[in-house]
């Protein structure tokens, strides 16, 4: 046993768990894509535990409302790249490991790059797109996805795309859903989520990343667990061996054109704009920067609204959602200029 | 047959309830259980996809479901 | 809403989490015994949250083999008490809380005292004593207590000692397992454990804390959580609606004498004490310090081996398991001298 | 009849498997079949105490079991 292994000695012990398979950790290259509620209690086990290099891709920045369920970050933090600060947290947990923070946003025209160093990726993503994405670029560069999602009280995990014996891949991410329409699924900036299944969920799927690089264990390939925190009820349901999907090129991202809270304000001086909130009743009930009130669901049912001499800019809490009523509007009506607030409401009380 | 299905995720808000008892023919597909949940829920339609687990197993558009089966309507989620 | 629950908005978006849950949150006051592989998780989660009052009890020092599954601490903590470097840590997350360290090993002379204080006691031990310590201390003074425990891939989750109704109790630890002999259950040092299994264990135990405080979802009341990682596989036991035990007094906590590795050295030149080895065969192989060897579950089967006018030292890796040997040996053979090598082989190594 | 009996935690090491067939009178008591584990398997008696469980629920001393019943022994675990 090497000196330094004495802090993985307690795993070292495990029945089925030999020198080597640390050194398959010590060996690994995972990339965690999504510093938030999935991706922290994930990327502090995988540190932990001695994955050799960690990469960490987030383009977002620490704020307030991260902090009841985004355990890597302080309230000293809030402002900073999630990136950066996760990495320098994870370094002082372990010096032994590399770990590569990946500030750029993941898109069509980097992903397949990005994950070229890694061996593995883990989905702690917090939208379709990137979710997507990813699980498209993993299947053409043939390499697992660990998946995992929340919502509210339920959480799912699965590991897709793994090779069968026969040279055929397991299902992925797009036989469970082949395409999904954003703007009618709420996040958890709407909807909620309890912190303790964001603990939950990233740690099964650290778990997943383990027993995958360990090659101990039974995966979930073919299968999603759903897990409810209010009953603490689990159940694993079988989606097939060898995946059904053709997948051949990556869709490309979309481009959303942004207005920040300082152009919006000059902006609105100048009556350039004229606003849409995207939030629910319950949110604007609480705090409005006026202008049309279209609830992100409800944009889809209201096309006829928008004119196109006008110039509209969408905003919500976080820019997530308005991000999603443009890409809307840009695909059903092109005609129309639209904008979403970077950053939302959050940046606006900032300025 | 009387079919109670059971409802994860958005699909509770969809329904309005954790579960919903709808009538089916004795050994419909899978499609039909579809097509019958998204006229009386049309809010189910706009996902574009959700997936139908009969027994603990994804149910393809043409697998047949039977009164005992337990069936749930699980769609997806983008939280993280 | 005030100002400063904006960190808390995504919890309190939830279905059933209103203002006074979050309010119910902030006046909870929990007391979470171990602050290692269990304690550790669920304090981040708990202290992210808004729980408003924290304490944290562990008498021992943060150690490298701790660092696999410990994720509160870093190598430079090494030597630290685990409670202060857990307060330090959990008060920068989330300065708007009360963290309380207790230092003091809980004793049957000082447990009502310490959990006086406090509404929920979190079981995050890692031994049996202190397990049966904090469950018949909870009875006695009728609080519920948050069980968790691990060992290798498996885990166990249960919440007792609720009142229900009829003013009856919930069951209880002693409903599950009226007593155990430590010396024939291997602890995590032995067997192992997975670092992700205690990060799944944990943060279940902390959404029980906060479904009991808020009074939203389904308790794991009467009933206990298996969870297998290896295969990712959950069942939940029912024990029943009321407690069958009739606990009137707390066991009184036995002193183990022991020797620091500088005594030992000093005793062991003048041939004062004999050794005796509780480890397994597979540690005996890497590295020993000499004497006898009886691994720590063989001990009641050769107590023919111990004589009246010698004294023993007895010795494992950390301090535990020789421990459990001088209490069976201060039990089966009160005529018998017997210490445990305080700290262990990690201690006289450091020496 | 032949029972088949699942093993968790230290029961695993104990039975050298994660589950064993044992042989015992159809209908008998949980109490039986404890005694008879504990003959074949003696690390079992000195745990002092370790749960059995039959078709997930708490088997008490008296209850009795039948072949088609699911068993678990489930002993205590200490670490955290």
């Amino acid at each position: 046993m090497q000196d330094d292994w004495l802090r993985y000695s307690c795993q070292m012990a495990l029945p089925g768990f030999e020198a080597s398979s640390q050194a398959l950790l010590q060996n690994a290259r995972v990339l965690i894509v999504g510093a938030g509620g999935l991706g922290c209690p994930a990327a502090q086990y995988l540190a932990a535990s001695g994955v050799g290099t960690l990469g960490i891709a987030d383009f977002d920045e620490v704020s307030v409302s991260n902090l009841h369920r985004q355990i890597l970050y302080n309230p000293a933090d809030v402002g900073r790249l999630k990136a950066e600060v996760a990495c320098a947290r994870l370094q002082q947990q372990n010096p032994g490991i590399k770990l590569v923070p990946h500030m750029a946003k993941i898109t069509s025209t980097n992903v397949i790059q990005v994950i070229d160093s890694y061996d593995i990726i883990l989905d702690g993503a917090d939208n379709f797109e990137t979710r997507y994405l990813l699980n498209d670029a993993a299947v053409l560069a043939g390499k697992p996805v660990v998946y995992g999602a929340i919502y509210q009280y339920e959480g799912q995990v699965a590991v897709w795309n793994l090779p069968n014996a026969d040279g055929s891949r397991s299902p992925n991410y797009r036989d469970l859903y082949p395409q999904v329409n954003a703007t009618q699924v709420p996040n958890c900036s709407v909807g909620g989520v309890i912190p303790t299944l964001a603990g939950i969920i990233g740690c099964m799927q650290a778990n997943e990343v383990i027993k995958c690089i360990t090659q101990t264990g039974e995966l979930l390939k073919g299968k999603v667990l759903l897990f409810d925190a209010q009953t603490m009820q689990s159940r694993v349901i079988k989606i097939g061996d060898v995946t059904q999907t053709n997948i051949k090129a990556l869709e490309i991202t979309e481009h959303i054109p942004t207005v920040t809270a300082v152009e919006l304000k000059e902006g609105l001086n100048e009556d350039t704009y004229t606003l849409v909130d995207v939030r629910t009743d319950q949110e604007r009930d609480e705090f409005d920067i006026g202008g049309l009130h279209i609830e992100l669901d409800e944009v889809e049912d209201n096309l006829q609204e928008f004119e196109d001499d006008k110039t509209y800019v969408f905003y919500c809490s976080s820019g997530k959602r308005s991000g999603e009523a443009v890409k809307l509007l840009k695909q059903k009506l092109p005609g129309v200029k639209a904008y979403s607030l970077k950053g939302g409401l959050q940046e606006w009380n900032l300025n | 047959m009387e079919l109670n299905i059971l409802a994860f995720g958005i699909a509770k808000d969809i329904f309005g309830a954790p579960s919903v008892i709808v009538n089916l023919d004795e050994g419909a597909d899978t499609a039909t259980l579809k097509t019958l949940l998204e006229t009386q829920y049309p809010r189910l339609k706009q996902l574009a996809s959700y997936m139908v687990a009969v027994n603990n197993e994804y149910a393809q558009d043409e697998n047949s479901i039977s009164e005992r089966d337990e069936v749930a309507i699980i769609p997806p989620v983008s939280g993280g």
